[in-house]
């Protein structure tokens, strides 16, 4: 065997499911030992190029070209032969930790079946390996039993799970499809320090698929660049940065680390919306079977102030509460504490918020497939919240008020009559941001509005929201876990961890010199994006 | 796309429902007419599929037999929905208060009644008889739609647009009306033709064991058990309702599964 | 899972109580009255009455309902008015017929469902699929006690491999009585079996699609390891629900079956019973019945717990 | 719990030695008696149930008389009697070493036991007006002496009745599940549901029975009892419940089919209290709308005797009146239009379960449909029939068959369900009764039959007949059924 020849060898791969083209004449190399990351916003077939290494296409799949292996074939390679290399020679980790596990057994047997699968050993002494291995990716037996089931776990501790079983054989690939996607950016960040940790330790080689660009800079030696299916650019990580020679490369970089222009707006006196030590519970399961039901407080006495005009973040990590918060402020959520005023009006605590209150804020939320009723056309969908008004507008007025809102979202009058099926994700977020905007309201509430989206399709709508923030005087409330976007966008911001606000102020004071430990522990776990030499000098 | 059971499904439920629609204005012959003499008569030109144990025409029989059928599991299936849904409806709104509790724990209750006793205990109580085999069969629909359009309800409370329109100020009883029960009709109507077929097939059982339509009244269950002690001699008697049943039984559940596929919003966006 | 436990039995309470009294209230109002159907015809008023007296039936209902359920929880079932043997004696006689036959259809049914399930999963689309699927179909269609009929008349009265019907008694020997349990029990296995094939089928193709499968995979398990070790449990879960909820639909199956063969269960029982009014003898039979279905829902949620961890411990 | 232990071991034991028995082919000494309906319990006199008496009657119990298989009232326990010259006193003689199967002896005591037990306020006898006239029974010097109220020349005969058996005082409490009489043959097992075995009584005071087990099976579904009857899983059916099969075994050398006459009067009942059924002609019209050999071919395939008025074809004193009644749907037409119901009316007909009812009314709906009489049917259960149609006396028509043997007496009952409410008639039955001349008697019915018949009190349509399938080598069992029994006590197997 050649000594010279890469680890893994893909040449001309095309890939084409029940007739529909996914991969065109994907080519790509990796040495033993080294880091490649595979970049491409959704739809680029980024996760079908992994698929195709472990020989793991889904029914109906057809492919040509060829893909090395160690000097093996893969591509010719019978069923069985596949099997001996899958877990032994490949591993492969996946996004999502929640449901790449078995549910019903527990981890120690699910590791140890990988270890037992390909090594000659007792069962027994599998459970002794698979110990070995979860200690090594941060498990620890005292704290983490082989009994354990995966819903016992964190997401992160699964994570953890499913890279033991990827590793258990120290693989000379080890794939990881989007590791970090579905975790906090802290926990991302422990798993990004893990899989480094484990690719220099055992001198593994590792594709990282992945649709950030700052995540790829932090860990890939390598870099390919994919869309609709097609490598349109690759190189060493640096180079492929430093020049971003490419047009997309280039654009992607952009929209990455992109800022929309924003007019500094007056910010009056008086606050617009006022929380006052707001608390809002939960009703957690009952443990025993007669003791009171234990609450959960996801908002412990919360008071903060937004005020017209200005665009206010509010970060955290999953779990902290800040949809919760923002669910209460918008009367959605039950309150069992503390006053909500708004322009001067003060809410009943626990109270139905009056029509009034609520038609001063509006919302838009992360997931564009389930914001919206898939029955209905997008003229109805969009004029839902005219119901507020006291009296709602003739019919005319209606498709005036529909169309002119359509249009300052930049979708069309024609749109009116379609399903909400017939958009992309970043135009039904347009069509929400629409929604949101037909009552005229002084607030919007944007709780994780951009963080499903694409990159580049994220750029733009978030030029959008600055755009009507000041053609409306809109105040928004923009809660994310992404701290860039939030840097990009807001005036002032809030940081809350387990129902507190941590640490609060201006945002580029924050962001450049935070106060609490979690804010900087946060800031540092983000990753970065690497200072481009082609953007300096152009620019 | 899968349309390889619906339509065979929709062309076996077509044909019943046309013969049991015709039934109305013109059959071959008179079901109500009784003529010992000819009885037991082989398929010919002028009785089709022959003649039965009273000299009346079995195809014709099988046409009226359609309509009663029919009639029962239609008539079922809607009390079972118009009772059902909005019980189900009303639970999914109120999750985890008493309403639901109540409702739901009613439903494990009739749920826990074997439908075919509700049906003997129902016609034990006010005599057999189809409207009677009706009630029995509607009230173990209930359960069923309640079930179903509960789980269903629950899942689209959970989507993002009920917040939305919640946000819009929506009460509860309008949400449930405008955006809950639109995007569970697909499965509602998917279980409308499952249920219709175990309708029929209940209604086939209950006159079976002489509790559904009564004579002169043709049906199918009563054919069949009419001709139950002629199966030596005349076996086409016992064959040929026996086989009506399978066949519109089978019809309509190609047609739900047919419909399932057909109506199915992740499959429809691939079409 | 104590509190779950806890609050399944509660319901399980409930239900049962409900049950009783629909089951009382429902039966009081049905017109017959069991003394004079014992008397026929010729009866003079006066015998009647004093029969009715003899029978308790002359007492007011409330009162007749509460020592019914005393009863009941007693292990009382009181005296058959027709029969005139005690409830539980007779209830425990035709339960041998009609709990094994039960026992026996579901076993062949999950017999014939789960490889069947199985096979028409791990072959969607090809022509093996096509087939299971058309024959599951198929057997949800036909009404059971026509395959009945159909089954007497070949294998009974054609072929004579068994017999058309009766039951000889345990006591007549284990493959005696079972031979003749082998009809009614096929008859009402066959939908049983399609509707479990089609839900194993349907269930395992969800679970097939799930990402753990692909983890399993990835690990270097072949398909058919994969399946068996990873997919088969998971798929369980739902497979369990339609085996409990179908449990009441074998009942009521067993009930018409009992009477095609004429088979001296429940099922009979409870005809007869209404037939001639022995309105003791049918409350006590359906209320039996309702418990055994509480009870199976009842088993069937405990199964959960026992393949789905998830449900078991504390969170 | 123990109890169940107990009876499942005997049961055990049962049936072993029935497998023995039945693995000796040459000399089969054990047969299967097919039969429609399970007894509800097996006290003869404490139930009206037929099936009661279809197993018990003369193999467990015997009464002081007995019917043969021609009707005849026979002497059994009772050896021989004496009736005073003013018909009042009857003594009878007892057949001695009579045992009961409990091992206690017979005699008058037991006699006067019985009867007082069925006459007594308290009775639950479903036939107690058998012994309405009875004064007193004693035991005179070991004979049973019978005093009437009145004369009576009935007595023998009633005293045949399966319900006036003679029962031991200590176990009247067990009888209903376990019955104790002196007859050939011994109570064995009750499989509730499935089957009623007894057995020889190796005591029994008379001709030994060539039998050592009989087996009565309850099969209530027709097909079921052919299938049963075809795989060889019962020996006989002596009322097979499916006429339209009877060709088949008749076609088939394995079986015999056993034609006999009932004292079952098939009839088209008619409730007198409900117009316009109360109006004679309306009821004519009725029975000239009614094709008789329709129904009788329609409904039995044939079997059965058709008749004009409630008596049974076979006795001697039997008057064919059918001719009063013809199919004539025309007349029917006309009589209805002079009824004033030219348009026809609408009425009710509930049926009870037995096919020659639920069969029969079908065809009797739609043939008065076709005169423009509009009948709703209701398909009802025993016990519902018996609450609405004879107790309620809430039916237009109904179709039932009178079972009882001469019961001609019941159309001078108006309380009757039908109501039919005639002076004469019930002054000539009143003198019928303590009449005692044979060829008086003979006329007396005679002219009652014509009195119903030109009333057309009811619809009369035909004679039941028992159809029964047998085993072809199986012999000696009844032909005919003057009381409802099968009488197993000369039945055996021919090699």
């Amino acid at each position: 065997m050649n000594d010279n020849a890469p680890l893994l060898d893909m040449q001309n791969l095309n890939l084409s499911i029940h007739g529909t083209s996914i991969l065109e004449n994907v080519s790509l190399q990796l040495e033993a030992g080294s880091v490649l990351g595979i970049i491409g916003e959704s739809g680029s077939g980024k996760s079908m190029t992994a698929l195709s290494i472990m020989q793991l296409l889904p029914l109906g799949s057809s492919v040509t070209g060829n893909i090395r292996f160690d000097g093996q074939l893969i591509t010719d390679m019978d069923e069985s032969a596949l099997c001996d290399i899958r877990g032994n020679d490949i591993g492969m980790v996946f996004q999502e930790p929640m449901t790449a596990l078995n549910p019903v057994q527990n981890i120690g047997e699910q590791v140890a079946e990988c270890i037992a699968l390909h090594k000659s050993v007792s069962g027994k002494q599998a459970l002794v390996e698979a110990a070995a291995v979860l200690e090594k990716v941060g498990l620890p037996n005292n704290e983490f039993p082989l009994s354990r089931y995966p819903h016992q776990l964190s997401g992160g501790q699964r994570q953890r799970v499913v890279i033991a079983i990827a590793v258990a054989l120290e693989p000379k690939l080890l794939i990881a499809d989007e590791p970090t996607t579905a975790l906090d950016v802290t926990t991302q960040a422990e798993i990004l320090e893990l899989l480094k940790e484990l690719v220099s330790d055992s001198n593994m080689a590792m594709i990282l698929i992945t649709h950030d660009l700052a995540v790829v800079s932090e860990v890939a030696d390598h870099m390919v660049i994919m869309r609709n299916g097609q490598v349109l650019d690759s190189g060493p990580t640096g180079v492929v940065f430093n020049e971003l020679a490419h047009p997309y490369t280039r654009a992607l970089y952009e929209a990455s680390s992109h800022t929309p222009e924003r007019n500094t707006t007056d910010v009056t006196e008086v606050p617009l919306v006022e929380l006052d030590k707001l608390v809002c519970e939960y009703l957690m399961p009952r443990r025993s079977l007669f003791g009171p039901r234990r609450r959960f407080r996801a908002v412990n006495e919360v008071s903060m102030s937004v005020y017209a005009g200005e665009s206010v973040g509010l970060v955290g990590e999953s779990g902290c509460g800040k949809s919760t918060l923002a669910k209460a402020l918008l009367g959605l959520s039950p309150v069992q504490g503390g006053v909500i005023k708004f322009g001067g009006t003060v809410s009943k605590p626990g109270g139905v918020l009056s029509r009034q209150l609520r038609r001063e804020m509006q919302v838009v939320f992360q997931d564009p497939y389930s914001s919206f009723n898939p029955r209905h056309r997008v003229a109805r969908l969009v004029a839902e919240p005219l119901y507020l008004l006291d009296s709602p507008p003739s019919k005319e007025e209606r498709v005036r008020l529909i169309n002119s809102t359509l249009e300052s979202v930049g979708l069309s009058e024609h749109d009116a009559d379609k399903y909400i099926h017939e958009f992309s994700g970043g135009q039904r977020q347009r069509i929400a941001i629409a929604r949101a905007l037909i009552i005229k309201p002084a607030l919007i509430v944007l709780d994780e509005a951009v963080s499903a989206l694409d990159v580049s399709v994220r750029a733009q709508v978030l030029d959008l929201l600055a755009n009507l923030a000041d053609t409306h005087q809109l105040a928004y409330l923009f809660i994310s876990h992404d701290l860039s976007v939030v840097r990009s966008i807001t005036d002032r911001v809030l940081v809350m961890k387990e129902g507190q606000i941590v640490e609060r102020g201006e945002t580029e004071a924050l962001f450049s010199a935070p106060q609490h430990e979690y804010t900087k522990k946060l800031l540092a776990a983000a990753p970065q994006l690497p200072r481009s030499a082609a953007l300096s000098t152009d620019t | 796309m899968k349309l390889r059971s619906l339509v065979p499904g929709a062309f076996l439920v077509l044909l019943f429902f046309s013969a049991a629609l015709v039934s109305y204005v013109w059959t071959p012959f008179d079901v109500t007419l009784i003529d010992i003499k000819s009885r037991f008569q082989s398929p010919d030109a002028t009785h089709w599929l022959g003649t039965d144990h009273f000299g009346r025409d079995l195809f014709s029989m099988l046409m009226v037999g359609a309509r009663t059928s029919i009639f029962v599991a239609i008539v079922a299936v809607g009390i079972g929905m118009l009772v059902g849904v909005p019980l189900g409806l009303a639970a999914a709104a109120n999750t985890g208060n008493l309403l639901d509790e109540v409702i739901m724990r009613t439903n494990d209750m009739v749920f826990a009644f074997p439908a075919l006793l509700i049906a003997i205990l129902i016609t034990a109580s006010y005599g057999p008889g189809a409207v009677n085999a009706i009630i029995a069969i509607g009230i173990f629909n209930i359960p069923v739609f309640a079930r179903l359009s509960r789980a269903a309800a629950l899942s689209v409370w959970k989507r993002d647009f009920v917040l939305a329109a919640r946000a819009a100020g929506k009460n509860a009883l309008r949400i449930s009306l405008e955006h809950i029960l639109p995007n569970i009709t697909n499965l509602l109507i998917v279980q409308g033709t499952i249920q219709f077929s175990l309708g029929i097939l209940a209604e086939a059982g209950l006159s079976f064991v002489g509790l559904g339509a009564q004579p002169p009244i043709p049906s199918w269950g009563r054919m069949l058990s009419d001709s139950q002690t002629l199966i030596m001699t005349e076996p086409q008697l016992a064959l040929i309702p026996g086989l009506a049943i399978v066949l519109t039984v089978l019809g309509l559940n190609l047609l739900g599964d047919g419909l399932r596929d057909w109506l199915d919003p992740r499959l429809r966006r691939e079409r | 899972m104590l509190h779950y436990i806890f609050k399944r039995t509660l319901i399980l309470l409930a239900t049962l109580i409900v049950a009783s009294l629909v089951v009382f209230v429902s039966l009081e109002i049905v017109p017959g009255d069991p003394a004079s159907y014992m008397l026929g015809l010729n009866a003079q008023e006066d015998t009647v009455a004093a029969l009715r007296a003899e029978l308790g039936l002359d007492k007011p209902k409330i009162a007749r309902y509460f020592s019914w359920v005393s009863g009941l929880v007693t292990g009382d079932f009181g005296t058959s008015y027709t029969y005139r043997t005690p409830v539980a004696d007779m209830v425990q006689d035709r339960m041998w017929v009609s709990l094994p036959l039960a026992i026996y259809a579901l076993a062949l049914s999950t017999l014939i469902a789960f490889p069947a399930g199985v096979y028409a999963a791990s072959r969607r689309g090809g022509a093996g699929d096509t087939t299971v699927m058309g024959l599951t179909q198929l057997g949800v269609a036909i009404p059971n006690f026509w395959f009945a009929m159909l089954l007497v008349l070949l294998f009974a009265i054609k072929l004579r491999w068994f017999s058309a019907g009766g039951f000889p008694g345990w006591d007549a020997g284990f493959f005696q009585a079972m031979k003749s349990l082998t009809l009614p029990a096929i008859a009402l296995a066959l939908p049983q079996a399609s509707i479990l094939t089609r839900v194993m089928r349907s269930s395992l193709l969800d679970v097939l699609n799930e990402d753990f499968m692909r983890t399993a995979r990835a690990k270097g398990l072949t398909r058919r390891q994969a399946l068996w070790k990873h997919a088969l449990r998971n798929a369980m879960i739902p497979v369990l629900t339609i085996m409990g909820l179908q449990f009441s639909f074998l009942l009521a199956g067993a009930i018409i079956i009992e009477n095609v063969f004429y088979l001296p269960g429940l099922g009979r029982l409870i005809f007869q019973s209404i037939a001639s009014r022995d309105l003791i003898v049918v409350e006590s039979v359906v209320m039996l019945l309702v418990l055994a279905v509480v009870l199976v829902t009842f088993l069937v949620d405990l199964a959960y717990a026992w393949v789905d961890p998830r449900l078991r411990g504390t969170r | 719990m123990k109890t169940i232990k107990l009876s499942r071991a005997l049961f055990r034991a049962g049936m072993l030695t029935m497998l023995v028995i039945g693995s000796a082919q040459a000399a089969k000494t054990d047969v299967t008696i097919g039969m429609q309906l399970e007894p509800p319990n097996l006290d003869p006199t404490g139930g009206a149930a037929a099936a009661i008496d279809e197993v018990v009657y003369a193999n467990i119990f015997e009464g002081l008389t007995r019917f043969g298989s021609d009707g005849a009232v026979l002497p059994a326990l009772a050896k021989s009697w004496e009736i005073s010259d003013d018909g009042l006193t009857y003594t009878f003689a007892l057949q001695e070493g009579v045992k009961f199967h409990d091992g206690s002896e017979f005699n008058a005591d037991d006699v006067k036991f019985s009867i007082d037990r069925a006459m007594a306020e308290d009775s639950t006898n479903a036939q107690k007006q058998l012994f309405a006239n009875i004064d007193s029974v004693e035991n005179v010097n070991g004979a049973a002496v019978i005093t009437l109220k009145a004369s009576d020349g009935n007595l023998l005969f009633n005293l045949a009745w399966g319900d006036a058996v003679i029962v031991p005082a200590e176990a009247i409490e067990t009888l209903a599940t376990s019955p104790v009489g002196t007859g050939p043959f011994k109570f064995k097992n009750w499989v509730q549901g499935d089957q009623i075995v007894i057995e020889k009584n190796p005591d029994y005071w008379g001709e030994a029975v060539k039998l050592d087990t009989a087996t009565f099976k309850f099969i209530s579904e027709p097909t079921a009892a052919f299938a049963a009857m075809m795989a060889g899983d019962v020996d006989a059916f002596p009322v097979f419940p499916a006429p339209e099969n009877l060709a088949q075994f008749e076609a088939d050398p394995r079986f015999t089919v056993v034609l006999g006459s009932t004292e079952g009067e098939t009839i088209l009942s008619t409730n007198h209290k409900q117009p316009p059924l109360d109006n004679i002609k309306v009821r004519q019209a009725i029975a000239h709308a009614i094709d008789r050999t329709a129904i009788i071919d329609g409904a039995m395939y044939g079997y059965g005797t058709p008749i004009g008025t409630h008596f049974a074809p076979h006795n001697p004193a039997y008057v064919d009146l059918t001719a009063k009644s013809e199919y004539d749907p025309e007349k029917s037409k006309a009589l209805l239009k002079e009824a004033g119901l030219e348009d026809g009316f609408s009425t009710t007909l509930k049926l009870p379960p037995p096919a020659y009812a639920r069969r029969g009314g079908e065809i009797i709906a739609a043939q008065l449909r076709a005169v423009g009489i509009d009948v709703e049917i209701s398909n009802l259960e025993w016990a519902q029939w018996l609450e609405q149609v004879f107790k309620g006396k809430d039916f237009g028509l109904t179709i039932v068959s009178h079972t009882e043997p001469m019961d001609i007496g019941i159309y001078a009952n108006p309380e009757y369900y039908f109501q039919y409410d005639n002076a004469d008639l019930q002054a000539l039955l009143a003198s019928f009764a303590e009449e005692t001349d044979s060829e008086q008697r003979t006329s007396m019915l005679q002219q009652a039959q014509n009195i119903i018949s030109d009333d057309y009190v009811n619809g009369y349509l035909f004679q039941l007949a028992k159809t029964g399938v047998a085993s072809a080598k199986l012999k000696g069992l009844w032909e005919n059924s003057p009381t409802q029994a099968n009488d197993l006590t000369g039945v055996y197997w021919e090699d």
